[in-house]
């Protein structure tokens, strides 16, 4: 019985969103409480999808926590942290609308790890030598502190280039 | 043209295309969105939000008090903040003023370098840092997530701070001033318990207790011994009692509660009963847990309970809770848990919730009247959230 | 997929050392990679069973990493570390020569924890009010450093009144 | 009777004692234990050990940096050792001094408070705390765990740490005299690889390369560009190469590796090749991971492989690892993975061990050669080490 306990055990954190790469597709709810979550309150139909699952159509290149889940919304940040001003850019299509959206990834700072909805998606993500558009950096460092705390998904405006 | 008026252009253009496009069916864009947005808390907290103390055994640094609502779906609606708390700290949420404390140590390199003690003063709404107390001496106690590690007496205008290093003491700091007001030295005694109209009571490794008299300057103006009264090997009192109405309930190792009055101006030993007389002797329960006493508001006394026990079973997990008539003594429920419980806590309400932490490290919401099973909040970013604070 | 991959992943920690209760005896290996370890260099008869192992006689009150599976050894703390000179003490019957032997839990600190083999029981152990059989302490307290990294399991000598 | 009269009759009694029982065959008591042991390390470290970066990214202001034996049949002979790296750390050990570094970063109150970086240097053989290099500026790059964040060279001499605010630079560090001893701004670009007899590069965001000479003195001697070469958009060199005798090879998003000469007096542009061209174009082929290659002291280069690529799949974890004749560029062998993988890894021995971080955040052991696997290690108290490297 011990055995199966640690074995039953799941630590919800990066492993699970790793795991969403091996489906091929990141749209994928990831796990049981996130499956569970699909009952969340209604969006408006012109802003589809449930903002606490990696798979809502604004995380398309974000990689840390979803401040939806963490006391925050996606434009707001948790009670207590500070968003970030510096960002990296995403460009996210809406199926409602199929326009092209410019995401601001801003990170909500002075507190550690919310610890919960990690999320990596990597849809025009770029390495290091291109940091607007790299999620691998922690992007507190335009804030006052740099201790991440979670990630907040802002429209800047659609792709108008791009539609 | 200048830029405002280019602006200007640009607004009309968009705003004839909005049209049109409303016009052909087509969805409006989505507004572009403020980026400088910050929650804030209502105070009071509504009753079924509940703080979850994870002490984060493997990254003991950076432990956390997350603000959880019982009342959630889902871990969106469930997690409302998050405070840091640091290397074996302790926690209590003022009931008077809009302040919580976490009384927390850090080192200049984590776990290298200078050390310094402080208790951090949070507000309640924004949750950012209002002050800090500096604690002097490196002394505060390092352990477990414990509810009587600091406490908060006259009416939340003192806060005592218990401290080890072996060596026993309580600084008393000024909430209001917060300031460092004094150091009452404790005789092999341990632990902080509110008591009198202003003051604490102690549990001593000679079986006694120990209770001081407070002044509204912290100074010792009282002192009173209730001579040795258990017997640490044959039936220890656990150090985690349940408050109703001025009185501890001390449950022991072998299945008793003891009863201890500490709402008077002297401290005094109450009656001692079985939790066990009714149960089959042959089953051996037992109570255990990390912290595994509860009460609510109706008076009722709730204790984590496990079968088989024996010596070293005390922090086995319950597999289930038994809730008794304190003033009666009387067995009124078993629950049985659906997994089983480490920690329990009651929220506040008249129609209260059981919250229980469960051995995988989830809090599983039980109602309190029925011991009907709810939800379970998992996969809140918690590693061991091993005490819970219903909210004041 | 990113499900079974969730699920299956367990951490250590803790939460295996509580399964251990529930199985009603601490005296059995908890977890996958314990059990596989019970092909460890042969230890001596008259101090049998695995140190890395939580069922091990000394075990019988430690409270945190076992440092025989951090770099160090039953009775040595791992490198970098300072053995803290204030301790609890258990009495733990060696089931080879039936004696029982006070036991000296240094912790080993400086560093944060070990993470690995956790350990948990409570024989002998008691509350707070009595320190030195107290393992829910830090006893890292006597040392330089309140980081406590794990615990050694140090024999003091034979308890002469209890054999 | 003098006390030390009394220790002389009771050892007499014991030895007496002890004489009796081993005659009637009881056990002879076990002896009592020294209290002050703690271990050291050989050094050089044995071929098979390897450090496992943890970044634990749910408490990242404690991570660490695990010494583990690839050879070892349990976690008791797998981990030899611990060294905190606190808040994005990057890591590097010297092959010629008995040194570690870490750069990270502190706050006064975990996350809060003043902030202060250092480089921390540790003794290989005590794991303990040499000093510290204070790094000016509060600039040091906070990302995921990058073997490119700081470089050693000039044979150890010299420690270069890449900065970025989003401005970016990299502090030279004079590794004996443990001082900063210049900075060089970057224009656009990012990391830093180890260039020349004692210079570095670094990848710029308009598709160019960077190269600086270093003096012994930390002053910049030399620069040179290669002008814009890659494409961002259309094929984007990981910024992650694996070094095969001077020359950097970088895999690109679609499936390309471009060569880099960087052992000459000037970074010289290699030749770029495919990576997948006897590969099922059907299968969509491409690289991808954390550290996604490695290469091993007979001139092998791996890369970490997963099928299905598109945009946005270049951090998927790899099904396969496919081994090249760096100098031929020419595929020796796929490999088939137990369990995908995010990064990898080669001991430098003739015979080297091919090391797998899974996606269970384990770490699997696999002889290079034949690709036979051969272990996990887990259990080791890890959260995340999403990079390894061998020791030197």
């Amino acid at each position: 019985m011990a055995r199966t306990l640690a074995q039953r055990t799941s630590r919800r954190s990066f492993i699970a969103a790793i795991g969403s790469a091996l489906v091929g597709g990141a749209m994928l709810p990831l796990l049981p409480v996130a499956r569970a979550a699909a009952a969340e309150t209604a969006r408006p139909k012109e802003d589809p999808g449930d903002p606490t699952q990696c798979g809502y159509w604004r995380n398309c290149a974000v990689d840390g926590y979803l401040c939806a889940c963490c006391g925050g919304t996606t434009t707001s940040c948790p009670p207590g942290t500070e968003m970030s001003p510096t960002t990296w850019i995403g460009t996210c299509r809406n199926p409602a609308d199929g326009r092209d959206y410019i995401i601001s990834y801003n990170d909500c700072c002075g507190k550690t790890s919310c610890g919960a909805c990690f999320c990596n998606r990597n849809e025009g993500d770029r390495p290091l030598y291109a940091p607007q558009r790299a999620n691998d950096l922690n992007w507190c460092v335009g804030a006052k502190s740099l201790a991440y705390h979670c990630t907040v998904t802002v429209i800047l405006g659609t792709a108008a280039g791009r539609t | 043209m200048s830029p405002g008026a280019v602006r200007g252009a640009a607004g009309r253009i968009a705003a004839a295309l909005l049209l049109l496009c409303a016009a052909q069916g087509v969805p409006a864009e989505l507004p572009a969105e403020s980026l400088d947005r910050v929650e804030t808390l209502p105070v009071p907290y509504p009753p079924h939000w509940f703080w979850a103390h994870d002490m984060a055994f493997g990254h003991y640094t950076d432990g956390r008090m997350f603000l959880l609502d019982a009342d959630g779906a889902h871990v969106g609606a469930q997690f409302k903040g998050m405070v840091n708390a640091a290397f074996g700290p302790a926690f209590v949420e003022s009931g008077q003023r809009r302040e919580l404390y976490v009384a927390e140590t850090f080192y200049e390199r984590t776990g290298r370098g200078k050390r310094t003690d402080v208790v951090t003063v949070y507000d309640k709404s924004t949750l950012a840092p209002l002050g800090e107390i500096v604690l002097p001496g490196a002394k505060r106690v390092n352990t477990l997530p414990s509810r009587y590690a600091v406490a908060l007496i006259d009416g939340g205008k003192q806060l005592l701070v218990y401290n080890f290093t072996p060596a026993t003491s309580v600084t008393v700091i000024d909430v209001g001033q917060r300031k460092v007001i004094n150091e009452v030295p404790l005789p092999g005694c341990a632990m902080v318990y509110p008591a009198g109209k202003n003051g604490f009571s102690s549990l001593c490794g000679n079986g006694s207790l120990i209770s001081f008299r407070i002044d509204e300057r912290g100074q010792v103006t009282g002192r009173h011994v209730i001579e040795p009264f258990f017997d640490i090997d044959a039936d220890a009192l656990f150090e985690k009692p349940a408050l109703i109405g001025g009185i501890a309930y001390f449950p022991t190792f072998a299945g008793n509660v003891q009863e201890i009055n500490l709402g008077t101006e002297q401290a005094r030993l109450g009656k001692k009963w079985s939790l066990i007389a009714g149960s089959d002797p042959a089953e051996h329960w037992r109570p255990g847990g990390i912290h595994l006493t509860g009460a609510d508001a109706a008076g009722r006394l709730y204790v984590l309970m496990h079968p088989e026990g024996k010596e070293g079973s005390h922090k086995e997990p319950g597999r289930e809770i038994w809730v008794f008539d304190a003033r009666g003594r009387s067995l009124l429920q078993r629950v049985t848990l659906r997994e089983p419980g480490l920690s329990i806590e009651l929220t506040r309400d008249p129609d209260p919730l059981l919250l229980v932490v469960n051995v995988s490290m989830n809090v599983d919401v039980y109602r309190a009247r029925d011991g009907g099973f709810l939800r379970t909040l998992s996969d809140f970013g918690q590693d061991e959230p091993l005490l819970l604070h219903a909210v004041r």
